[in-house]
């Protein structure tokens, strides 16, 4: 009966609890999984989607906007762009907008050189993210 | 069986027997439909003595000295002090 | 150095250093981008450099680990490697392809170099830490396997430590949880939940099991405190890790579509998280306190206790600041998170490598255990340099983030975002400066392994009393 | 007074490796959050928490508690048994644990799949969110508790163990009433308290 801290028991510990805690996250993944359909706005997913989130990741922009609170904290948050900018036609117009050598002393988004098809994609993209349901988040229209 | 082990195995059975009454207690409780604040807390109470129990004969704890001592005890008192708390602003009688 | 395969980890040390160098000139870049928003636009837009600060790291503690790995691998396992000459090819593949990784984010544009490595084919690309291109994805993949291959036959066919099993077992997951990054469905919250299996699971889950074996090895080389003791908290202190971190990725699916429920389970877990980091401060001071020799290597000492340190302060404090799902519905995305991520890089990998190579350069240049006086003196300046610039980096950035919050989030008048990182641009100056002083205790850093080069090394002092 | 006993009385450390408490601790804890999660929550929803409290199986969660408390019993006169160096009586008092907390793995994996056939999950509403997520983890924990019972059993059957060196009787003694002390507090915090 006396006082023993082993490491044979601390090994155990390590082991089981590892275990433990994974399938446990296994079992809470399968149920987010079986709720997504109600929350990820999939029924909204179109081609058009799917390349504007294509274009989305192979111009980097996560490189200085947020979307959904993830990514870089440069630039605007872009889960609610739909909404703040003014929908399909504000977002198209402003990405459009952009000046080739930037703006003297400030931030400014690049000159994308988008054809009217990828500039609707992504617009369409950034409707269907505005769409999904995130709790309420972000706290208000500024993003 | 030595004199050691006979005087804590026989607090371990008087907790069980203990433990199963206020258990059947609760029940009771339950399903009368007693309801308000004061019959909450009273469960809440008889859980908290559930637990020391266990914690000192079960656990063992009542032949320890030191930190090890409270631990059980410590944790009651946390959850205890926190549910009733809530417990008590819910239920508006601070109003 | 007891054996000569050891040698391998001069290379990857090496390769690490000046990578790290890499990566702080493009924060110092970042940071006068912050205040300064046209400059080097459009030649180096603020991404592509965000993409090479963020990526270096990765890829220099990647060199690190793996330096680590074969240096302290052959001496727990009590053999040489299995193929050291696998490890010094695997190092060219691996800083060639980097290097080439890094050119092509400078040189071409991002979506030209997707387009160049076939991005459509398995689109993997421009998502945040994982942007490089596929075909690099796969070479990373390549390296890991030929590396567990290595240290994994090593370990198996040697003296198997809980050091070493607790290091495989860490580098294994590095290698399992990156595969996620190969899963990019269109559907944007499946994307997400899975990408946090690879950046989650890393950094809250495997890689401090790699930090803490690297940790414990480095102890008991130090303080000569019985195996056995830091070998059982060791196990203790991961234990605590998993529990509390797995679970833990829960404080990243808040806000992303996720059910609500993880909001309950991430708070509750990632609360908790701080304990390991909390137990392994308490470990180290410990173990250091009970040592029973002084060792000469004071530097490597000094780092080893600073990690303990600036891990909890930077993953468990700064962590904790904002993981509570009503806090973090104000902060998350903000300046907050930045210095977070600042604070926790820093205090636990940053340091954790640079512990390593502080207690094991000294050999790999054929000293008998540790650098000149002269030497060590410099590098804990550089330790002090580095390591208070980066608490106030994290002080101005959470400065930054707090007013941030407020303004954007927080107030009855929200204000745009634009807006507000113009009123919060003083923080960010500051930010900057404590971003040069850092980059000068780099090169002090840098500095301590050309000074006293010739003369003798400090010798150890016998406390056995 | 033997000697023994005088030496028991200045005991320092609880029965069992160290280790165990250190994960009875966390585990403890994180109970604890939990719980004091269920109570806050509740503040802002009582006529919802009260509406669902009433649909649950309060007659089976009586049934569970006495179980739990019954297999912690045994578990007790396990110890005591192989204190006395008798592993033939301890193994039966393990395995006669192992029967209390396998009914108990019954009767709630009963309600589960009564909530499941209406359709319930932990999405349904914030009342069975915490129902669910508590009372699931928990039912995790006793699953492990009598996996651990198990293996003792069968190491205890095989006299692996004696009067002098016991020690994982006690760290699994220590484990399992841990499981019990937890739903002690959440069996009258989720089905009585209202």
């Amino acid at each position: 009966m006396s006082q023993a801290f082993t490491k044979a028991m601390a090994r155990n510990i390590f082991y089981g609890g590892s275990v433990f805690f994974f399938l446990l996250f296994l079992a809470l993944t399968f149920d987010s999984e079986a709720t997504f359909p109600e929350r990820d706005n999939r029924q909204n997913i179109t081609e058009s989607v799917a390349m504007g989130k294509r274009l989305w990741e192979e111009n980097n922009c996560i490189g200085c906007h947020t979307l959904l609170g993830e990514g870089a904290y440069f630039a605007p948050e872009l889960g609610n762009a739909y909404k703040r900018l003014g929908g399909r036609e504000g977002i198209m117009a402003f990405i459009m907008s952009r000046p080739k050598d930037g703006v003297p002393g400030r931030r400014s988004m690049p000159q994308f050189n988008f054809t009217q098809e990828e500039l609707e994609a992504l617009a369409d993209f950034l409707k269907y993210v505005s769409e999904i349901n995130t709790a309420d988040w972000p706290p208000n229209i500024q993003g | 069986m030595d004199s050691q082990t006979r005087a804590w195995l026989r607090p371990c059975t008087w907790t069980w027997l203990v433990m199963v009454c206020l258990t059947l207690v609760t029940w009771l409780l339950g399903v009368s439909g007693a309801q308000g604040l004061w019959v909450a807390l009273l469960v809440l109470g008889f859980a908290l003595l559930k637990g020391q129990l266990v914690g000192d004969w079960f656990m063992g704890l009542h032949g320890v000295s030191g930190f090890w001592r409270w631990v059980v005890s410590l944790w009651l008192l946390l959850v205890g002090s926190l549910v009733s708390i809530a417990f008590v602003i819910s239920s508006g009688v601070l109003n | 150095m007891q054996y000569k395969s050891q040698a391998v980890a001069k290379l990857y040390f090496i390769a690490a250093i000046g990578l790290f160098v890499g990566q702080i000139l493009f924060g110092v870049i970042l940071g006068l981008q912050y205040v300064i928003g046209d400059f080097l636009f459009p030649e180096i837009p603020f991404n592509v450099a965000r993409m090479v600060h963020t990526n270096l790291l990765i890829v220099w503690l990647l060199f690190g680990f793996m330096g680590a790995a074969y240096y302290l691998v052959p001496e727990e396992a009590e053999r040489e490697l299995v193929s050291p000459g696998l490890a010094v090819l695997m190092f060219w593949v691996f800083l060639i392809a980097g290097a080439l990784t890094i050119l092509g984010y400078l040189l071409v544009p991002y979506s030209g170099l997707a387009q160049m490595t076939g991005n459509d084919l398995l689109p993997t690309m421009g998502r945040e830490f994982l942007e490089q291109p596929t075909i690099t994805k796969i070479g990373i993949v390549v390296v890991a396997l030929a590396f567990l291959y290595n240290i994994g036959m090593t370990i198996l066919s040697g003296r198997k430590t809980v050091v070493n099993l607790v290091l495989l077992i860490g580098l294994v997951g590095l290698a399992v949880f990156f595969l996620f990054s190969f899963y990019n469905p269109d559907n944007l919250v499946k994307d997400k939940y899975y990408w946090w299996w690879v950046v989650h699971l890393w950094v809250e889950g495997v890689w401090e099991l790699i930090l803490g074996s690297i940790l414990a090895f480095v102890l008991i080389k130090t303080t000569g405190v019985d195996r056995e003791v830091i070998e059982k908290w060791l196990y203790v202190i991961i234990a605590m890790t998993l529990i509390t971190g797995i679970i833990g990725t829960g404080h990243h699916y808040y806000w992303i579509g996720t059910p609500d429920y993880w909001q309950w389970w991430g708070s509750v877990f990632s609360a908790m998280e701080p304990i390991p980091f909390f137990m392994m401060t308490v470990f180290a001071f410990n173990m250091v306190n009970r040592r029973r020799r002084n060792h000469p290597n004071k530097a490597a000492v000094l780092w080893a206790l600073g990690t303990a340190v600036m891990a909890f302060l930077g993953a468990g404090v700064w962590g904790f600041l904002h993981t509570l799902a009503p806090v973090n519905y104000y902060t998350h995305g903000t300046q907050i998170t930045a210095a977070h991520g600042h604070m926790a890089f820093y205090g636990a990998y940053v340091m954790i490598v640079l512990t390593m190579i502080s207690y094991a350069m000294p050999m790999l240049r054929g000293r008998k255990a540790a650098s000149s006086n002269r030497s060590q003196v410099l590098e804990m300046w550089s330790f002090w340099l580095m390591t208070v610039s980066m608490v106030f980096i994290t002080l101005f950035l959470t400065g930054a983030g707090i007013l941030q919050t407020y303004l954007q989030r927080y107030s009855d008048t929200p204000l745009p975002f634009m807006v507000v990182q113009e009123k919060i641009e003083l923080f960010y100056w500051m930010r900057e400066v404590a971003g040069v002083v850092f980059l000068i205790g780099l090169l002090v850093y840098i500095a301590s392994f050309f000074v006293g080069t010739k003369e003798p090394e400090v010798v150890l002092e016998q406390t056995d009393a | 007074m033997s000697d023994k006993l005088v030496a028991a009385q200045v005991r320092h450390y609880p029965p069992g490796d160290l280790a165990v408490w250190i994960l009875i601790m966390a585990e403890l804890l994180v109970f604890a959050l939990f719980f004091a999660a269920y109570g806050f929550t509740r503040m802002g929803h009582v006529a919802l928490f009260n509406q669902y409290q009433a649909t649950l199986d309060r007659t089976a969660a009586v049934a569970n508690t006495l179980a739990l408390i019954t297999a912690s019993y045994f578990v007790v006169r396990a110890v005591a048994a192989i204190r006395e160096g008798n592993s033939r009586h301890s193994a039966r008092w393990l395995w006669a644990g192992v029967g209390m907390g396998v009914l108990f793995l019954f009767i709630k994996g009963g309600e589960y799949a009564e909530h499941l056939s209406h359709g319930i999950n932990l999405s349904t509403n914030t009342f069975y969110m915490f129902y669910l997520s508590l009372t699931f983890f928990h039912f995790m924990h006793v699953i492990v508790g009598v996996i651990v019972l198990v293996i003792l059993a069968v190491k205890v059957g095989q006299g692996r163990y004696s009067a002098a060196e016991h020690a994982d009787v006690e760290s699994g003694a220590s484990y399992w009433h841990m499981v019990d002390l937890v739903w002690l507090i959440l069996f009258p915090l989720v089905y009585v308290m209202h």
